[in-house]
């Protein structure tokens, strides 16, 4: 039965890994978005650190959200889509090896790459660990959460801006709480019970998400 | 035939789409080792039917019934190859019988499709027709009991048209149910299905 | 009972049958709905008596807790129809759910603003990022997502099913988005009138402000049958009890 | 059992499994007073970590409400009843602002007895009566006049 599982994992990491733009992109992007704020508010570092875990995990969410547009896209373009829901797999199985890879590959690089931004943002450096913990549990939840999405909007044209108006409503538990454990790690305050709550959003969206994203897939297909 | 080779039934079919109704009261048996060729006008909704057998399509009144559990006996091809390009196609085909629990020699059947030397191509580089032989390779892979194609032929050249029509009458008599779209015919005892000719309402 | 009531939810569920209850129900509703709303309004706006602290200001609880309670019921209730839109396919499903977003954002709108009015002499501010205040306006946004999903896909039954997959999710989201602005910030008063125990407001305010909640939730049951009744029109337009109906008058 | 049976059983047993650590999670993170929100009287009683931000509500205490006429400094005491503490804050007050009146204060805990408010905010209770009502509640000592708005 893993046989299904594994090969689209193997052929999405292939893919992924064959066009490195997808991968190096949000990667990208997070890092200028977060490097804007310093010129457009003030260097202050007081001022920067009062306002990092808020601009960090923003700019996070925008760039797992723009990672997503391309997801099904091309999938659904070249009719790789159709011949998934049509196999004789529950097609939650493909689709969950589908969002492990793309987390891999986009989610997983913003977690590694938040601690550097953190500090260029003045964050105290015993938050920075905090903040990477933060991004690495919030990053899944946002991947799964923002295919919905994606598999929604899979055969629409302009589904890009779409996709954020549907999308960025959902974001909201996990941006507070995101942003709320790293400004309770700066403050001092215990930060597990807020990690727990990431957990538990990771949990929930790993556990029903993927069933919806299945579901949105063989919606737009015209099921 | 005896009843039990019976595999597909469809009653009172009818399907509409952005305000046309593309088919209605379509009704037709089909059995194991049936060949059935579906035409029509452009638009007609052969794609349609297609995905409406298959469940990819579920907007439609009326029945349709497959006589035993379809998806593993179910082999597909879409109007889009579903060939990825940034993949080999020794890759694609992989990844396609994986996914569809098709066991069988992948390079051999890359070869029964005249791709011998273009295994390790990745699919950007393959010309149309080529694309649609990476996908068309599945039908040498392990058989299954039901084949539904659409528009198998398309881009395919003189010599690649004779080995398809040999391979589905193959299958067709170790008893595959054959239905596919186009407007090239297999042979004389091939079953017709005409869309088309429905007015609008 | 049991039998009757599943008898009513097969015969709503064909789009005949719920065209002639709607004909039926709607010229009752409408003036219904608009009486008792307005003396909800009025008697709550200029009899009641004013309150110890906020004197005048809150009076506009009388428009503010109705729309709020009708934005997200009818949340709720375009969840509940996505899930049988999705589980059973019914058709009537789909038309409901579409009926019941556009007004459903208005009362979210209509929430906000008025709670925008009261929040400037009670609290000093038109906005505050309370718990509540940020609820309201996410609620707005995910009425908004699925109005516009439903418009941009072309199919109706499928921008149907699709908007109750949002719908659904969206339902889930709500609650969880609920728990986390209360854990960002709190300042709204907790709910004054409780089901379950003795509600928190003098008798004399309270029943004009039961009076215009009816209301609103009829205004807003009169406008989802007006739409769902022209949604059904278009969608049979071909059958042909529509033909017979256009033809016959 | 048939491979797409077996995979279905997968996935409900995945779903259940998810399900259940969100669950335990969630219970988890909910003992751990996550909002860091504290009563007077867990502020007296040592719970509330001296040092840290936190929001603390209460009621305002009659009579301790202490004005610098020439700053905006403003101390008074917040009570619940089992516990009693001082908040300093310099701004401007809400106008509901008034002595017996809910408020909840963003800050730090100086001491188990000060707190160093940043922000205070009037916490507008979700009593509804008109004053010639209170008046006759006062009168006849009913407690329901003063409900403590703050716990809630």
């Amino acid at each position: 039965m893993s046989g299904p599982w594994w090969a689209t994992l193997r052929r999405e990491l292939t893919l992924i890994w064959r066009s490195p733009a997808d991968m190096v992109q949000p990667l990208f992007f997070f890092m200028v978005v977060v490097s804007l704020f310093p010129l457009g508010l003030s260097p202050k570092p007081e001022l920067l650190a009062l306002v990092a875990p808020g601009v960090v995990w923003v700019a996070a969410l925008l760039a797992v959200m723009l990672s997503l547009d391309g997801l099904f896209r091309r999938d659904q373009e070249s009719g790789a889509l159709d011949q998934m829901l049509t196999a004789p797999v529950v097609s939650v199985l493909p689709v969950s090896a589908k969002l492990l890879a793309h987390w891999l590959l986009t989610g997983l690089p913003l977690a590694l790459m938040a601690p550097l931004l953190g500090y260029m943002m003045q964050l105290p450096v015993p938050a920075l660990a905090t903040l990477t913990y933060s991004v690495l549990l919030g990053t899944p939840t946002l991947t799964v959460i923002g295919a919905i999405g994606a598999a929604l909007t899979v055969g629409l044209n302009r589904g890009g801006i779409l996709l954020a108006l549907l999308i960025l409503p959902l974001y909201v538990p996990v941006l507070v709480f995101g942003a709320g454990v790293v400004r309770a790690a700066v403050d001092g305050s215990p930060t597990q019970g807020l990690l727990a709550v990431l957990g538990a959003l990771l949990a929930l969206a790993l556990s029903l998400g993927p069933l919806a994203v299945a579901m949105g897939l063989r919606i737009s297909a015209g099921d | 035939m005896s009843s039990d080779s019976l595999r597909l039934t469809v009653r009172q079919l009818q399907c509409e789409r952005d305000e046309r109704v593309l088919f209605r009261d379509l009704a037709f048996q089909a059995r194991a080792g049936e060949i059935w060729q579906i035409t029509g006008a452009n638009g007609a909704g052969k794609t349609t039917l297609l995905r409406i057998l298959v469940g990819l399509h579920g907007f439609y009144e009326g029945q349709v019934r497959w006589h035993s559990p379809l998806a593993p006996d179910l082999l597909y091809l879409g109007h889009q190859p579903g060939v990825r390009e940034e993949l080999t196609a020794r890759e694609n085909l992989r990844f396609s019988a994986a996914l569809n629990n098709q066991p069988g020699d992948v390079d051999a059947a890359l070869d029964a499709v005249d791709l011998y030397g273009f295994e390790d191509v990745p699919a950007a580089h393959l010309s149309a027709g080529q694309k649609r032989r990476v996908a068309l390779a599945r039908l040498w892979l392990a058989p299954k009991k039901v084949w539904v194609l659409d528009e198998p032929y398309t881009a395919i050249d003189q010599n690649g048209v004779a080995r398809l029509d040999q391979r589905i009458r193959d299958a067709a008599g170790d008893g595959t149910l054959v239905l596919y779209t186009s407007h090239h015919r297999v042979g004389d005892d091939v079953r017709r299905l005409h869309l088309g000719a429905e007015a609008p309402a | 009972m049991w039998n009757t009531l599943k008898r009513w939810y097969h015969q709503l569920g064909s789009p005949r049958y719920f065209y002639r209850f709607a004909d039926v129900v709607l010229p009752w509703l409408w003036p219904l709905a608009l009486i008792i709303l307005a003396i909800g309004l009025v008697w709550g706006l200029a009899y009641a008596p004013v309150e110890r602290y906020q004197g005048d200001s809150y009076r506009i609880i009388y428009l503010h807790v109705p729309a709020s309670s009708g934005a997200l019921m009818g949340y709720i209730a375009m969840g509940v129809a996505g899930l049988v839109c999705l589980v059973w396919r019914m058709k009537m499903a789909e038309v409901m759910l579409k009926a019941l977003a556009p007004f459903g954002a208005v009362l979210a709108a209509v929430s906000l603003i008025s709670g925008a009015i009261w929040g400037k002499p009670t609290w000093g501010t038109y906005w505050q990022w309370d718990a509540r205040l940020t609820s309201m306006l996410i609620l707005l946004f995910m009425y908004l997502g699925v109005m516009v999903l439903q418009s941009a896909i072309r199919d109706p039954r499928q921008a149907a099913r699709a908007a109750s997959l949002l719908a659904l999710v969206g339902v889930i989201n709500v609650v969880i988005v609920k728990y986390s602005v209360e854990w960002l910030n709190t300042l709204h008063q907790g709910a004054t009138l409780n089901l379950f125990s003795e509600s928190s407001i003098n008798p004399a305010m309270k029943y004009p402000l039961l009076i215009s909640m009816l209301g609103m939730w009829l205004l807003y049951a009169a406008n989802v049958l007006m739409r769902a009744r022209a949604e059904v029109l278009s969608r049979e337009r071909r059958s042909g009890w529509v033909r017979k109906l256009v033809e016959g008058h | 059992m048939n491979p797409v049976r077996k995979q279905r059983l997968i996935v409900v047993l995945a779903v259940f499994l998810g399900l259940a650590l969100a669950t335990a999670l969630a219970v988890y993170a909910l003992r751990q007073n996550i909002n860091l929100f504290f009563t007077p009287q867990q502020v007296v009683s040592g719970e509330a970590p001296v040092g840290t931000k936190m929001r603390v509500g209460g009621l305002v205490m009659e009579g301790s409400v202490v004005r610098d006429p020439d700053t905006l400094d403003v101390t008074f005491d917040v009570t619940d009843g089992k516990g009693t503490f001082t908040v300093h804050y310099q701004g401007i007050l809400p106008d509901l602002f008034r002595e017996g009146q809910g408020i909840v204060a963003n800050g730090t805990l100086v001491s188990r007895e000060r707190f160093e408010a940043e922000e205070v905010l009037a916490k507008h209770d979700e009593t509804y009566m008109p004053p010639e009502v209170q008046d006759a509640l006062e009168k006849a000592g009913h407690p329901g006049a003063r409900k403590d708005a703050a716990g809630s």
